[in-house]
């Protein structure tokens, strides 16, 4: 039960009750993207803008779990407003902290960074995650979504 | 404590199942996920280590001891399997694929591929399950076939009104004997009745009502039937598609190779006969000595009593639900009856299907969370997951009981 | 007294093979039949039993604790056959089929399909088991694509003149790494190698070859390869194809149904990656627990030391077959060496392969008759069966031994 | 080795050795079946006349073991100059000498008809392949292939 509530932290639950930058950018301009975890059928789709490198604004609509639509959320409010490159090293932070247990699904033997937790901020909440390796797809659906939208836009 | 069932005794069937002795996050397992595989009993585990342990050699070919025993073992789990449906020719009936999906995949390459051109109509229903869809929608592609939906009433039964309409110039109606997510049980019989009547054929999909509820194929006129092992007590690994006898006999292959074939020359190759024809490679010879194991399991059980016990443990599960969550809960298919199985496929409006399944684990209770491979059905209930329980034979009131505590737990946390 | 290699100590390792203490008409038993499939270790039997017993539920889609552990072990399996085949990135260069004869037909259909057209040429060898033919003739049948034969030269090795000329403008070459005929060894680099300078990809039916020759995927630079479990000292039910992750991840998908889908509206579906597209419906879990098992098994043996064994086994048996039957034996293969593998295909001028292995039979010694699913190799060898002994691990002199001593019992019956 | 020796009969070890009606009728006239068994490898190809009813002339072809060869062999010997009707009755008669073992392979549990075998003179020779059932379908390769002959003529 201990890993149960370090999975369900306050924070998460505040996210998931309450998600920050929930919507969708209906423009022409806005980038889209839309992912599936076909584990569980949750479901995501991102819409955002890019302003001279920066990404200046980003919802998030879809269906899922508290851990996706929580991690969703928190990244979101991590991500906007910050360039590009800012970006893509927050998504790899985040990713690292994730692969430290994924990497016991994925390829190879690589030793895994260390991740400071202090540079996630909020982000650090979805630490939890990483003892239950089947949620971790939960908690990367929005992050590999938004780094498809960003690779679909060749950003 | 198991039991509400005066059909089973559940205490005594548990015995036979090695895994539930095992503990969880230090709680009992309540293994409720048996929709999605059951567990295997102890004496079909050991039917095939004993197999392997003394028997084990490749099939058909061989001529020294242990491959005629094993041939004969493989050959006889075909007659066992048959009998268990009530085929009239087991020997040439039954063919052994990996799962349900194979099968499937088998009857719309094959069967389709052969019988199905351009704007014919295959009738589905919206309740299926993925492996009766996409095979469906590849032929489709393929060939241009069109595929017509069958509808659900208000209760998530299928909706007959629409049926003759549908069936009207169709070649094949496809359709699930029970649906691994709301339960619901279809009736095959007059569903085939029907099918026949509009001229067409049916492949009844049983993956899920074959292990629960007494099957007929000649009583129930079906042309074609496919299910899996690991649903029934038996081995992963191996399905069956049953054909009747002269409609196998006139399908041609699916996969090819070894096994298939009656000649193979550098510019062709002769098919063998159905259902060898079917069966390409090295089959599952193991994974058949477990299967016929199980279907002895269930048959000195019975069924029936199987059916029995799982109804009232349905109907015992759905009054127990009915208090929870202040009405906030919701458990997605027919009320308990006849045509209702031991599948709860539940949400809750407040915490999601997977978090729900998630705190079920932390107390021992196994539920599958998701879209259950029925993402048409998924779409029509408006819901995008469901946590699921389902009942096997082991299951008593006890499990039923840890996962309505489990559920409170999950409404707490998420309140 | 079983054996005359320095390298294996075959009494304790007879000791890990239950079924080897089984008796066959009053002898001991001389299993010469790994060719066709092999035996399992008791390790291999356990690894199941225990996951079955301990573990089982279905993967992919639970978030209980034994779901997880269940996903586990069958993704760890991938990671461990991946290793044991040197491959690169062995979770997406891995798909689990339900054995070597699916995983060509998998190729043949997904690849082929999507790559093969009209007057399009793969080339085969005339020392093709049928599954590495039956599903291009299909292919052929279906596509228009032209099928090209690589002879044999006297000494029954691949003839490799022929070799440039056939690849000329070729698609494929599909091969296998050792005849499970003549023992005949390809050097599938070199074949790699011209493939790609023609241009073409190549595959390899490994099913002979895994089980008891290094392989190395990357090194041999090999686009594809296939191979079963039940070769290799695992379980029925389970094959592998091997592809390297471009490729896989281009293909289309082959059976369709659930877990190879991220999305399925009654109109489309959306295929998953690969290898999960390629693995439609529920996968040989157990059977990868076993064949993971397999693999540990034959780690901790070593294959290279395996190799040399069967190598000296080899010659030893082609030493003792020279006597026997006054010049009327043939074995229909090269000479022992780095390009011969433990497989004896024996025909006697006066007796027929079927008849051999029945007297063989009752003497305890288990060949196979028959045209091993080689059936253009027996005609280009102008034999119509052969009685093939094929060694395995736990084979030592005695079985050559006694096999000799069956051929002699065989010549004076019907002499 | 006692049941092998009853396989392997002196009298089927001279049907072997020298077949009876050994050959191929290639004359227009001649009715033809090829039969295989795939899981040997024996292929058999007989050739045969039929004149007003009677089997007058029947040839066999092909390879295979000594049980598939000599069945065949006696077969010639047992159906040539017979009618057809008497054929037909020989056929079934050897079939259910070899259907005896053969039930516990096939479907249904109907116990099956005792046979006479006096009755089938030099052809109770191949009763002891009964205890080889993987042996059987080498005994019934030309019995089938006959049958087929004759099916496919409507005769
Ligand atoms: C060279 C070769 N290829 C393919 C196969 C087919 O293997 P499986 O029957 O396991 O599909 C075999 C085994 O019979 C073989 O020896
Ligand atoms: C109704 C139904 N059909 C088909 C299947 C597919 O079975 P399998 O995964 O064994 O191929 C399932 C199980 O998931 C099912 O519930």
């Amino acid at each position: 039960m201990a890993d149960l509530e370090e999975l369900y932290r306050e924070i998460i639950l505040d996210h998931y009750r309450s998600p920050r930058n929930r919507g969708e950018l209906t423009d022409e301009a806005a980038l889209r993207a839309e992912g599936f975890n076909p584990l569980c059928g949750d479901e995501i789709l991102i819409t955002l803008h890019v302003d001279h490198g920066v990404l200046s604004d980003i919802k998030i609509s879809g269906q899922g779990c508290s851990i996706s639509q929580s991690s969703a959320s928190l990244m979101s409010a991590a991500v906007k407003g910050k360039s590009l490159d800012e970006v893509r090293q927050i998504i790899a932070t985040f990713k690292t902290l994730m692969t430290v247990h994924e990497a016991q699904l994925e390829d190879g033997d690589a030793e895994p960074e260390a991740v400071d937790l202090r540079k996630l901020g909020e982000l650090a909440a979805l630490q939890g995650v990483v003892k239950f390796p089947m949620r971790i797809k939960c908690a990367t659906l929005g992050w590999n979504t938004l780094t498809q939208c960003l690779d679909d836009a060749s950003l | 404590m198991a039991t509400v069932s005066g059909t089973l005794d559940v205490n005594a069937i548990r015995r036979d199942f090695p895994l539930l002795e095992r503990q969880s996050h230090g709680h009992r397992l309540s293994y409720l996920d048996s929709g999605a595989s059951s567990l295997p009993p102890h004496a079909v585990v050991e039917a095939m280590a004993t197999y392997y342990e003394t028997t084990h050699a490749n099939v058909h070919r061989g001529v020294y001891e242990t491959a005629e025993e094993a041939t004969r073992l493989y050959e006889d789990a075909r007659r066992t399997v048959g009998r268990f449906l009530g085929a009239s020719h087991p020997t040439r009936e039954i063919a052994f694929t990996k799962n349900t999906t194979e099968a499937i995949n088998l009857l719309a390459h094959s069967w389709g591929g052969a019988n199905l051109g351009e704007g014919d109509v295959v009738v589905l229903s919206i309740m299926e399950h993925h492996a009766n869809i996409v095979p469906w929608q590849m032929l489709a592609a393929a060939k241009g076939i069109e595929l017509r939906w069958l509808g659900l009433t208000d209760e998530l039964r299928l909706d007959l009104d629409g049926l003759d309409e549908a069936l009207d110039g169709a070649k094949l109606l496809s359709i699930t004997a029970m649906s691994n997510v709301l339960g619901t049980i279809n009736p095959i019989g007059d569903l085939a009745r029907a099918a026949h009547d509009a001229g067409a054929l049916i492949h009844v999909d049983g993956a899920q009502a074959v292990p629960h509820l007494p099957t007929d194929v000649v009583a129930s006129e079906l042309d074609f039937l496919s299910f899996s092992g690991h649903k029934m007590l038996g081995p992963t690994g191996i399905g069956v598609l049953y054909g009747k006898a002269e409609l196998l006999a006139a399908m041609p292959p699916f996969l090819g190779g070894g096994g298939m074939i009656l000649d193979v020359r550098t510019d062709r190759f002769t098919a063998a006969e159905a259902p060898q024809r079917f069966e390409a490679g090295t089959p599952p010879i193991a994974e058949a000595v477990g299967l016929a194991e199980a279907v002895r399991y269930i048959d000195s059980i019975g069924i029936t009593s199987i059916r029995a016990h799982e109804l009232e443990l349905t109907s015992y599960a759905l009054d127990a639900l009915d208090g929870v969550a202040n009405g906030h809960l919701t458990v997605h298919g027919p009320p308990a009856g006849p045509d209702r199985g031991g599948v709860l496929s539940i949400t809750l409006d407040d915490v999601h299907a997977h978090d729900v399944a998630q705190i079920l684990d932390s107390v021992g209770v196994c539920v599958r969370p998701g879209h259950h491979c029925a993402k048409p059905l998924m779409r029509h209930l408006g819901v995008q997951a469901t946590a699921r329980a389902s009942f096997g034979l082991y299951n008593g009131t006890d499990d039923v009981d840890a996962l309505v505590e489990g559920l409170e737990q999950a409404t707490t946390l998420f309140g």
